[in-house]
């Protein structure tokens, strides 16, 4: 399973904090985002950054392994 | 010296006081000159609406996790004897502090530089979100570019 | 309403509270969002000499006068919302406080810009001298061009 | 009567915060600073600076009038 977490205005338009994707093997970060992206267009409308595990990734075809936390991520506007 | 401070980077609900935070960063260091910090506080109103509340929603060990890195950024580069890192969370009333940055080095110049780089780097990369409270309704706060 | 704060800018004796001079500063607008300081403190150690303590004179009629000149300066060239200057005379202590700059503005950029700004034209322009006062005797700082 | 103050490192040198210097009529700022460095030169070699009745003066030709307060200052080092 991949754990997927939202955040701020992406969760609202999702309509929740967190889902769970199926995890199967060589799946891609762009494979988890276009699955996603199909099913909340307008949350990934406003979608910028990506994290892995907590980190900042820009590769979107690193492959995922099972069990990662992914969070797709609107602008941020903290401070 | 500057990393023993298991307390200088925190992500937190409640208020601060910032004569605490200089004190705790004037304690690692007896070569302290040059103090600079950035305070941000909520305004009582923004873009021309009334705003009687912000709430936060962060990526909270990622936000912790990437304050921790501009801390440890900002010494290496601007060369400071130590620097502190605050971020409130949860619901903040107008007038309130929303987030603290102290840098402190040896010289002026290295603490004011460094103070004005990690403000302008947090807002750039620490998972944060801001959602304005108004009479007319909330909004997520869209950052300017 | 900036100009209302007659103790805005002080030469004082007496230490000084930054969690005090933020709610003042603060309580001169609800529009400020972002507010930069500048501590600058007396060191233990200063060009390789222990430094037990500093002791200052100053021009302080003159002193005064400029440093409201540049308040007055920094609220119109940056556009703040309000700004504070605090120096201490007398004979401070290593690790003790100096002097004290706060700038408050809508946004960020302006207040840290005038901070530095305010801190790098009161070294220039206000009539005060520094004198380090060391085990080894006292000397007058030379300040660095 | 003309008020000439010192301080700190030129106060030091000259050996007192306060000088009187007779007025008289035309003096300008350079007739005064020669006639005290004359007396005090040790202590004009760091001075920088002159303020006429508290404001900075570049102007060393202007005239003084009787009772002023005239200030040769070192370089600053507050702050």
């Amino acid at each position: 399973m991949i754990k997927v977490l939202f955040f701020g205005p992406v969760a609202e338009r999702v309509g929740t904090n967190e889902l769970k994707v199926e995890f199967h093997a060589g799946m891609r970060v762009q494979d988890l985002r276009a699955q996603l992206q199909a099913q909340h267009p307008a949350a990934f409308e406003i979608v910028c950054f990506v994290a892995v595990n907590g980190e900042h990734t820009l590769d979107m075809s690193a492959a995922l392994t099972d069990n990662s936390e992914v969070v797709f991520m609107s602008k941020f506007s903290g401070g | 010296m500057a990393d023993n401070n298991k307390n200088a980077v925190r992500i937190q609900h409640e208020d601060f006081s910032q004569d605490e935070e200089i004190k705790a960063l004037q304690a690692s260091s007896k070569r302290m000159g040059g103090i600079a910090t950035f305070l941000g506080c909520a305004r009582d109103f923004s873009e021309g609406r009334d705003v009687s509340e912000i709430s936060f929603d962060a990526y909270g060990s990622m936000a912790l996790s990437e304050m921790n890195k501009l801390r440890a950024e900002a010494i290496t580069k601007f060369g400071l004897l130590d620097a502190r890192l605050v971020h409130r969370i949860g619901t903040v009333k107008g007038g309130e502090n929303i987030v603290f940055i102290a840098a402190g080095a040896e010289h002026r110049a290295p603490a004011l530089e460094a103070c004005h780089w990690l403000i302008d780097e947090l807002k750039q990369r620490v998972p944060i979100w801001k959602k304005e409270i108004t009479p007319q309704g909330d909004s997520w706060v869209t950052p300017h570019p």
